[in-house]
């Protein structure tokens, strides 16, 4: 493990922006994408994932930290003051960390 | 007590468990499953209605619920914002809600009718496929306007394209495509099994509904008020517009009932994309804490003894002439 | 070959692809869907009998059977905690285990009456739900004393609203209140494909029973032993139970194979929570691993053959008198 | 219109559903639950003509189907390694899923022939299970060779535990054992239901083609005319077998299509584990982007055709003599 | 990303412990939690999902330090000696730390 | 938390290579691993999770640092070239360090 160099973003959000996300996320460059379903409660309040409406997602983006950087900067802007959303990053290895960034 | 309907009993119960807090729980995977098959029986019903009548008989009664579709949120709108001091966005997002229709709701008002052995004209499932869109639409341009930022095809493709939406018309081209005999052969699955399925769905709405309870107080009596006097009013809309269409009781109860029902399906989807500064939990609370319950509790038999009383009144002054 | 019913081949179609270990596997969102079907399905049953019957008739026999609830845990702890050697908190749940009923088991009995033309008090379903929850009671009482500590409220919660014992009384008061005629509408769902559905959440038990098995011989031969002597003599007891009440022999052999059925969804869950010592392995190996595997396979046609005999003794008697 | 079943309806929404990038989806779990429930369907029609007919009847049919299961993938894979210019492994691989059977263009087949009210030898289930599995072996032997390193104990686990075929097998098994009569409890949820369980597994599987298509233009023109080539040549192989067999029209045409199908379910999984160098996008996008909606469409009426007349062919050769 | 003193807290454990949990988490003053489905195995077996009784849960709690730290004890005294449960911290950096902590 | 040498060891990869996977980890010493069912994209292409050939896994596995170096280089010999698959490591504290390696 030869680079302590790339991030692990997460993204937990509304399910309901998949889509949308994931088109942001690619066209800001990163070159592929993690998705697991979840729930959680944060400040704006339970989403409990019985239904569509409260169901979250939890989206994970392995890349350089300038990226990194550059989409938690994006979402923020773009999502954070409709919608429930959390990021947060952390440093990973990889074994070949020129797969995660051009 | 044996007056109401089983599947009334599901939704107390699905109520009763999430305000109990109990560990009953149905996976979301199931609630996908459950309302799918609602939503594609309904559609398939509408469906094969159209395949049994010519299109230009019903064509006249088609434009007047759109229009119906596109005034509802209209007359709502203001009312929320005047006097329910709600902002720009809530208060054309709750509209968007009042002015569409509830699946659920319409199901239970069927259960109803047939439970009653109550005559009813079946292109009433084409009706909630009508009427689920406009209010959409109304409800985004209140939101923002006619700005020529709003991208139009983008909306286009999130209302009509939305999971709710797509199983609808789905059913609908089905149904009409493979006419009445076309679809016997998968009626086991979506026809008989129907109640069935709608009592689960009900349990889980009730379960919903729930935690919606827990929203109520915050957001204070006028909401309460509202989601109680709107579908009041909009259902005496839907007798008029159904006496006027010339149903039959049952089938003006039910138009009662679509008028009277608020989306909590398709709506909140469009306008989560589509008007995302509007708070959903409002949204939600009203329609599916308040009116939701209200109507599928009070609601129908009301809007039935609206549409009888309404046609004798009809019958009188016609013999009255 | 003609007399096994079809649903415990799948239950053993299950068992053999668990202990082949091979890639078939159901989500366990279908499986709590199918589980969710049996256990309304079962609780509707109950609840349309009690409709069916008038109450004061059947009291009696309620406060009996839920009197041997309460018992049948006590017969099982000492054996468990002396001969066994397991300590308290095990020894009370697995009592606990013993003591309640497996929905599954009463669903594979009803069918072999079923299927084999033989009648059967229909209320039978009230008892399992009557069974079900007396016994939790008893083993959280044997693990902990009645010390003051424990909270009862929180108790009575985790024990009334685990999802098991929710879905039963749910059924069982929506039958109730609904009426034979009123659960008509949904009876395809919930009564048409009972036997199919039984079958899917048998397949789902023989793969879920496969991967007990590997703890078979970690927890030796008195586990072995104790899953199958207690089934029988509480069968015996149950016969005895059943004939006291005056049920016909299909009766009594469904009453006698509920006392010798041992719970794997209400109990342990509830056991999990109020008794976290108790290694819930051990318990779940017995009563999935061992007792229900030999109640669908071997008991049952034992405790109708218990039964007929029962009563033919009984007959004899009276004669020879 | 009325002539194109309901079924292929669905398929064409999911179709258009997911062409458009609608937000409509069924979950991975429901998915799961429909295909669980054709494949045990399947597999029970099979065993209850198992159990109808004497086994050395069927015999002599049932040797000559498995060995057409061993050459099918044979007659296909220099084609695709010699013309296609693929590599052995995905040569090997795709022959595999062409040599094998599609459990879904089985169901439309027989959906297709009830519908027309077609007679069919009711065995046919049974060959789609013979059909399933020679071709999984051939395959794995054209990608390694017959070498020694091959774990065949492996590769037959793999093979015979996947998901797919156990659940083919433990249907067959089941309906072998219980006969038609012992069937009959469980015929609600696997018989009645199975052309609404089949709409909602073809709606999916049009959701799925949706998103193979993409991935068609990138592989080129070779694949998709080996994609509708080698249905129509098996298919006149299938006709010629069954004629030879002396099977009815029905079954012939059926026989034509399940030579005629392609794998999208036991292959790919066996597939991407015993030959993980073949690129599953590769014969995912030939089976199921384009020789699953050919034959569903186009397909069947035209066996239908060749079953016709290739009989009327043999029956005026016969006069001729 | 301004600030590298935001733990994240990660709880694996049987899902039957669900609701106390989160009640737990809650009483301690976590704002916020993530939850997904997950299976396993560990010290205490196999726990493949496939029903209620061997379903395991993954929260996820973005906190300070010490309330990591106190989650952690708390749980552990609470909960490892008689439930299947694993609990693990690491370093993550968030676009605005005071949401996570008060 | 008394340590900082024990690490997260995260694999994202093609759903049908669950069992394959579970035991070469454990062959190669793991005492325990958390799997969450997952979808997402990379330079395989989208696996939308929608079928089981489309469906992805999320396999968590804490170890040691060594552990966790010869498991990546295990499964990138044996898989990489045939199947999507990605790792990554991160720095995690425990509890009781002791649990997670011999
Ligand atoms: N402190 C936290 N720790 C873990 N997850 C959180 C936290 N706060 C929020 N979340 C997750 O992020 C989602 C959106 O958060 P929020 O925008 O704060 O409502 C919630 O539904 C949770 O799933
Ligand atoms: N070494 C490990 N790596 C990842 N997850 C683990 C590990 N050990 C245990 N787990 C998870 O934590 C759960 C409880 O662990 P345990 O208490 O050790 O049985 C297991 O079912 C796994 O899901
Ligand atoms: N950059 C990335 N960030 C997060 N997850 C990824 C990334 N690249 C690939 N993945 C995940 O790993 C799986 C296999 O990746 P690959 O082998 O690149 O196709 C994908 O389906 C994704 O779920
Ligand atoms: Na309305
Ligand atoms: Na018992
Ligand atoms: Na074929």
């Amino acid at each position: 493990m030869n680079n302590n160099n790339t991030k692990l973003l997460t993204i937990v959000t509304e399910a309901a922006l998949e889509s949308r996300l994931i088109n942001d996320i690619e066209q800001l460059g990163a070159l592929g994408y993690t998705i697991t379903n979840a729930r959680g409660k944060g400040s704006r309040g339970l989403r409990s994932g019985s239904w569509e409406a409260s169901a979250n997602i939890r989206i994970e983006v392995i890349c350089g930290p300038d990226l990194a950087k550059q989409i938690a900067n994006h979402l923020q802007k773009k999502y954070y003051d409709n919608y429930a959303m959390v990021t947060f990053t952390s440093d990973v290895e990889v074994l070949r960390p020129n797969k995660f960034s051009d | 007590m044996n007056s109401i309907d089983p599947v009334i009993w599901f939704f107390l119960f699905g109520l009763f468990a999430g305000a109990m807090k109990s560990e009953l729980r149905l996976p979301s995977q199931i609630y996908d499953f459950v309302s799918m098959l609602l939503l594609l029986t309904i559609g398939l019903k509408g469906g094969i209605e159209l395949a049994n009548q010519p299109f230009s008989t019903l064509l006249p009664q088609m434009v007047v619920i759109v229009g119906m579709g596109f005034l509802l949120p209209l007359f709502a709108f203001p009312v929320l914002k005047h006097i329910g001091k709600f902002n720009r966005a809530d208060s054309a997002s709750i509209a968007a809600h009042y002015g569409s229709v509830s699946v659920g709701t319409f199901a239970v008002a069927v259960a109803y009718m047939n439970t009653r052995g109550i005559e009813f004209e079946e292109h009433m499932a084409l009706f909630v496929v009508l009427l689920e869109i406009p209010a959409i639409l109304v409800g985004i341009i209140l939101a923002r306007g006619m700005s020529k930022e709003t991208q139009w095809a983008t909306v286009g493709h999130e209302v009509l394209l939305g999971k709710g939406v797509m199983f609808l018309l789905g059913g609908l081209f089905i149904g009409w495509l493979s006419g009445p005999s076309g679809v016997e052969s998968i009626s086991p699955l979506f026809f008989d099994l129907f109640k069935g399925i709608l009592a689960l769905f009900l349990l889980e709405m009730g379960l919903i509904t729930a935690t919606q309870l827990g929203s109520l107080k915050r957001y204070g009596v006028f909401l309460v008020i509202f989601g109680i006097i709107t579908p009041l009013v909009f259902a005496v809309l839907g007798t008029a517009t159904g006496l006027a269409l010339g149903l039959s009781i049952g089938g003006t109860a039910i138009l009662a009932t679509l008028f009277a029902s608020a989306s909590y399906i398709a709506v909140p989807a469009a306008m989560r994309i589509s008007v995302p500064e509007a708070n959903p939990t409002l949204s939600l609370t009203a329609s599916l804490g308040i009116t939701f319950p209200f109507n599928i509790l009070f609601g129908i038999p009301l809007y039935h003894w609206f549409a009888s009383n309404g046609q004798s009144f009809l019958v009188l002054q016609n013999i009255g002439q």
